[in-house]
């Protein structure tokens, strides 16, 4: 059950700094009650969680449990933490699950949850209709505006809408809409081959390689975090952003979900049960608050 | 079952949709291992003649000096970038040049730099495999070379290379096919070759043991056709097992030429034969060896 | 014609501290034909590679037309291509064929034509009797067959000196008699030869000179009706004894 | 220059926090790679022994067919596994397994998968390799140790291999190193080695080319130690160029204990000299040989 | 005595349509030193190595004690450790000591202990004169050294044949000397061996049987003193000539 599916072309212009969270954020429910050991997966009670620990704010890894930190189990002595590890602690919680997190890389973890290694991959998948034939996604757990990120010193950091940035050297991830049809639309850009990674990608656009990248909000406020030399450009909720063939279009690639095993509806449903009690502002809020507890190095 | 049924099905639809994709990846890939593979072997080959530069305690010094020195500088070669992963060569070469350099260097070739990046990490490894080459080799070989007067550059193309390269031809199918599987890391700076069309198509459809079946099989056919090219080169290399014995009319011609005091003498007895000193019915001119491999039999 | 081509003057060689080779002091002039006798591992083979530089002399000179080629700045392939050499393991090129082997020297080094060098190469192998053999491979012909090959390699560059290393002893006594009336012809043409050997017999007929070494020593040497008429040494006495029987 | 001066301080601060998960990735690298190697290696000398058992026509057939039959596994084996990228194999093997299965077959241990998949891997890298270096073995070689009756593992195991495994030293060298930093890829079933550690601490903070300069810093230690480990076994494999003749009394206590005509005969000079017939001053006994390489000097 | 040992029938040996043996044939009682001598070429090296089975005949058969060994079915090492074999060009072990040399095939394949391994191996090491250089390497001693290490390495093994390919050549007169008289002595202890060699003098004084190859067949065959005394084919005569004439 998705229950939000509130668009965003009401939401305020960018926010470039993250709010304090003024945000209440409902507690956590008490479902342990429940008898989930008939779900697939779940018979030990344990949540087997893949995520790449290395795609902040999302995921990411640190040195000790602060801020709730959970140990990663294929990693002695790293903890991971980030957006995907408190929504994954909710679930837990909610239902008395242990939480097991298992760090992987991302090319890894649809075949992962395929073969049953990992019950569910919280790891900022955007929810496209096309991986949804190969697993179960249970969500949105989060609604990821699509941004560019440019540097302040670019002759672009001033763009205000997608014309403006006609022209430029450009890159984002591999296997992304942002890649696929975001910057397509800009004209006369140079597109170059897209990066491997999230960090691969802003290093490209640290060192000078391209003018700038197409991503999502929590990335970019990320990696703004820690180069104030970089600035985001969103143009969400102006004619000046990029457009879809249609809103369902849009919502695919905004939405962000959690993928299960195909046909593993009982744990799909589980999870929707604990994200429904949450709205999209409730989750900006807990990913604001994610941001505030990435490490500074 | 039906998963393997499903797997099928799925291949099929995967290569109805991106076969132009996966086609592009395979000509990258082949052509960026090929060029690098052969940039490589010269590479390492060129590093193999260098080092074994014979000096003695005799030569001047500053000739001494400088061999060393080459030798000195061909070995950080080969460990500096045999030593480091080639991805974050990639990343220094390719982005940290601009970056450190404040853009005064910069590749505008995606292409070039993968080749080069490749081709020097092969060369490097290369080196140390054609190092193991020429120490397979009988001095003995390097002896006769010299002793007929032969400088060590001659020795070494005419005599010994060709020798070490035919023993170390199975290392450089190794390093071909390592090549042809390791240009993926060039994906860091946006070079596309075969296995960055499967990261590109999985990211967005999720097929992944189907794409990463069509990739298996893809690289085996790479592979295996450059192994069996590869073990044709050998064969050939090796030469034919067979001889023929020279015509005597050829020899006559030969001979003819000069007119040497011992012409004609009986000097053994295949030499009589075909002087026609005796005759017998068993004609042993021209013959055919077909068998009697004395390597392969090991 | 009393040139001297060479002068070995107090030559050593030790490998580490075994002295394989001491105090060798002798001169070939042009046309001299030195039989180099003595037991195994007498240090002959090391006397014959030191003269060829392919052992590095511990001590001692070499001069070939006077300039010393065991010392510094001596440009040795020059050198060698001057002096041939046929080594007692023959270490013929396994990558080449027969012809192939006796044809690379010359046109490398000489810079002869290919025609030329095929020329010269199939007299030479003609005059050893291999030349039906010129396109076996190294591996398909055998020990006398190869020691033939070696030969002719040799004699197809033109040196001015030849260095003979047990040049007969992989071969059957008709083909010993064949080999050596060509290195008689090659001595009567006014080839220079130094020859290590245990024909006694072609020592004492066709050298001009015999030297006869000893535990890495000249023990003693002079012209043949010297050494074998009447040697003055114990050990070349003990050493000829056996031959002398035979004879 | 304040780039670099920046680059320094980074890693310096980069080290500082991480140096914990820096030194647990080298660790876990040297782990894997040693140990794969080390299996790998012996992998190969298998499939060389195994793959040069000699038949010949007149053996009975059933022989002939399973040493064919041998020998095409071992081709198989290696073509295939060289032939496809580890990331690929690691997925099918560590996740395709279960899939496939059905659950029935599933490695528990990432430790024990990501082993077996890179010893494999080298493996039949080796296997190529060893066919190289026995090809390189003089075949008298064979035949000698053939001619005392010796069969064809003792002939492979006491003669062939130990000359081999000589010549293929810089080839293990060159694997070993291979390994080390292709032991990353197992990041794609979770195992944490140097280079995955790299990626989280990147991850984290974005700050690529500390990190990656503290990684090639990292590697480039770990193969240079090895490499000159390496260095070292070969020089030892070598053997010291001396010998020393040995002492009279030790071969007259050994030739005491048989009484055979001969003794005492004067076959050589040294014979004579250490059986006491003739005294000169020249000592020869004893003698150390510390140049003369036959070798090292090409 | 008259045990059959070896029984040569028929044997041919093709390289491809190259035919270096034809029609081979003879038989080894025990107690026979047999030479074989011939031309370079004649295919002398190629039958030891078709006895040794190192090469697969083409066609006929060698029955050991009555049993075809070039057939199906063979145990070629258990035969081979009986039949011994110096090689032409030695084939040392390159990897090994001198005395390991002659340790490892008495260790590995008689499975003697290493002790009695050792003294063996230094008592024929002794016999040949090669005692002190028990420590080098192959590559560190003169031909003529590792042709001793070559036949004490054979004679350590004890076998009950034993195949000799010119032991002698590269040796000077005096090692010949004795190295023969080795053979001389391994003959009158009742040692069968079949020696393809080039010294006619070891052939007609030593050997009870002479067989004289011609372009890989057998030309002549009989005791020395029919073959050298009163040799009946021309090719044996011619080939004789040379040595009757030094004689
Ligand atoms: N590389 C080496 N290292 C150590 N000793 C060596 C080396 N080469 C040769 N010798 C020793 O030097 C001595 C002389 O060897 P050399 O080959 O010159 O003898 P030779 O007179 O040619 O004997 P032969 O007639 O048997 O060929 C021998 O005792 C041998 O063991
Ligand atoms: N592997 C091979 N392939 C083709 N021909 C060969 C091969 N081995 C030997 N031969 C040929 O067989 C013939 C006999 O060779 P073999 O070695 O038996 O002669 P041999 O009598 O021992 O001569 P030598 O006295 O010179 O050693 C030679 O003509 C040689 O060229
Ligand atoms: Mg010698
Ligand atoms: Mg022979």
């Amino acid at each position: 059950g998705d229950s939000s599916s509130s668009s965003n072309n009401d939401s305020t212009p960018a926010e470039t700094t993250p709010a304090a969270p003024t945000v209440e954020i409902p507690p956590v429910e008490d479902l342990t009650g429940t008898d989930t050991s008939a779900i697939p997966g779940l018979e030990d009670g344990v949540l087997t969680v893949g995520m790449e620990c290395a795609y902040a704010p999302y995921n990411w890894t640190q040195m000790d449990d602060s801020n709730g930190a959970v140990p990663i189990s294929n990693v002695p002595g790293a903890y991971a933490n980030g957006y995907d590890v408190m929504i994954a602690q909710r679930i837990c919680e909610t239902y008395g699950w242990e939480l097991e997190i298992v760090s992987s890389a991302w090319d890894s973890l649809c075949p992962a949850v395929q073969s049953g290694t990992m019950d569910a991959n919280i790891a900022g998948q955007s929810m496209t209709a096309d991986r949804m034939n190969e697993v179960d996604m249970a969500g949105p757990y989060y609604y990821a505006t699509i941004v560019v990120l440019t540097t302040k010193d670019s002759q672009y950091a001033n763009a205000a809408s997608i014309a403006d940035l006609a022209g430029g050297t450009c890159t984002s991830q591999s296997g992304t809409i942002w890649y696929d049809s975001c910057l397509p639309q800009i004209e006369n850009t140079n597109l170059l081959a897209p990066a491997d990674s999230a960090p691969a990608m802003i290093m490209q656009l640290q060192t000078g390689a391209v003018d700038y990248v197409c991503t999502d909000m929590p990335t970019a406020l990320a990696a703004v975090a820690k180069d104030d030399n970089l600035v985001i450009l969103n143009f969400s909720g102006t004619d000046g952003d990029f457009q879809f063939a249609t809103e369902e279009e849009r919502a695919e690639n905004v939405n962000i979900g959690i993928s299960v095993q195909k046909g593993n509806t009982q744990l799909a449903d589980a999870i929707d049960t604990v994200l429904s009690a949450l709205n999209e502002e409730q989750f900006n809020a807990l990913m604001d608050q994610a941001i505030s507890i990435q490490p500074e190095i | 079952m039906d998963k393997f049924v499903k797997l099928g099905q799925d291949m099929v639809l995967l290569w109805s949709k991106y076969k132009v994709m996966y086609w592009a990846g395979i000509w990258n890939t082949l052509k960026l291992a090929f060029l690098a593979t052969l940039i490589g072997c010269f590479i390492g080959l060129l590093c193999g003649v260098l080092n074994t530069i014979p000096y003695t305690k005799k030569d001047p010094l500053p000739k001494r000096f400088l061999l060393k020195l080459l030798r000195i500088i061909i070995r950080i070669y080969v460990e500096v970038f045999r030593g480091t992963p080639m991805v974050l060569q990639s990343v220094f070469i390719y982005y940290g040049l601009p970056y450190f350099s404040n853009n005064a260097l910069r590749f505008d070739n995606i292409f070039a730099a993968a080749l080069l990046i490749v081709a020097i990490n092969t060369g490097a490894y290369m080196a140390e495999s054609v190092r193991g080459g020429i120490i397979s080799i009988d001095p003995g070989q390097t002896e006769g070379a010299k002793a007929i007067g032969m400088t060590h550059f001659q020795t070494m193309v005419n005599v010994i290379m060709p020798q070490a390269l035919r023993n170390i031809m199975p290392q450089i199918g190794n390093n071909y096919i390592i090549n042809v599987k390791d240009t993926s890391v060039m994906f860091i700076i946006g070079f596309t070759e075969f296995f960055a069309q499967h990261r590109y198509i999985v990211g967005v459809n999720n097929m992944y043991f189907p794409s990463a079946t069509i990739e298996m099989i893809g690289y085996l056919t790479l592979t295996l056709i450059a192994s069996l090219i590869l073990r044709l080169v050998e064969k050939l290399m090796d030469g034919s097992d067979s001889y023929e014995l020279a015509q005597g009319d050829q020899l006559v011609m030969a001979a003819g030429t000069y007119s040497h005091p011992d012409r004609g003498t009986p000097f053994d007895e295949v030499n009589r034969e075909y002087t026609g000193e005796e005759k017998r019915n068993r004609i042993r001119i021209g013959l055919k060896n077909r068998n009697g491999s004395t390597r392969g039999g090991r | 014609m009393s040139e001297n081509i060479l002068e070995i003057r107090h030559l050593g060689k030790s490998f580490g501290t075994h002295e394989v080779l001491r105090d060798i002091d002798f001169t070939v002039k042009r046309g001299d034909v030195i039989s180099i006798i003595g037991a195994s591992g007498s240090g002959k083979s090391t006397l014959l590679r030191c003269v060829n530089l392919l052992e590095t002399p511990s001590s001692g000179q070499i001069l070939y037309h006077g300039t010393d080629v065991a010392g510094r700045g001596v440009n040795a392939p020059e050198y060698r291509s001057h002096v041939g050499m046929v080594f007692q393991s023959f270490n013929l090129f396994n990558n080449m064929s027969v012809l192939k082997n006796c044809m690379v020297g010359q046109m490398k080094v000489l810079k002869r034509s290919k025609e030329e060098a095929r020329q010269q190469a199939l007299k030479y192998l003609e005059k050893v009797g291999m030349a039906p053999y010129i396109n076996a491979k190294p591996r398909q012909i055998s020990g006398g067959q190869k020691q033939r090959v070696a030969i002719a390699r040799a004699l197809a560059m033109d040196p001015e000196v030849l260095l003979f290393d047990e040049p007969t002893s992989a071969l059957d006594p008709e083909m010993v008699g064949e080999v050596l009336n060509v290195m008689q012809a090659l001595a009567q043409e006014g080839m220079t030869m130094l020859v290590v050997t245990h024909e006694m017999a072609f020592a004492r007929d066709v050298s001009s000179q015999v030297v006869f070494m000893h535990q890495g020593v000249i023990c003693e040497q002079g012209t043949p009706a010297q050494v074998f008429g009447d040697p003055q040494q114990r050990e070349t006495k003990e050493f000829l004894a056996r031959f002398r029987g035979v004879e």
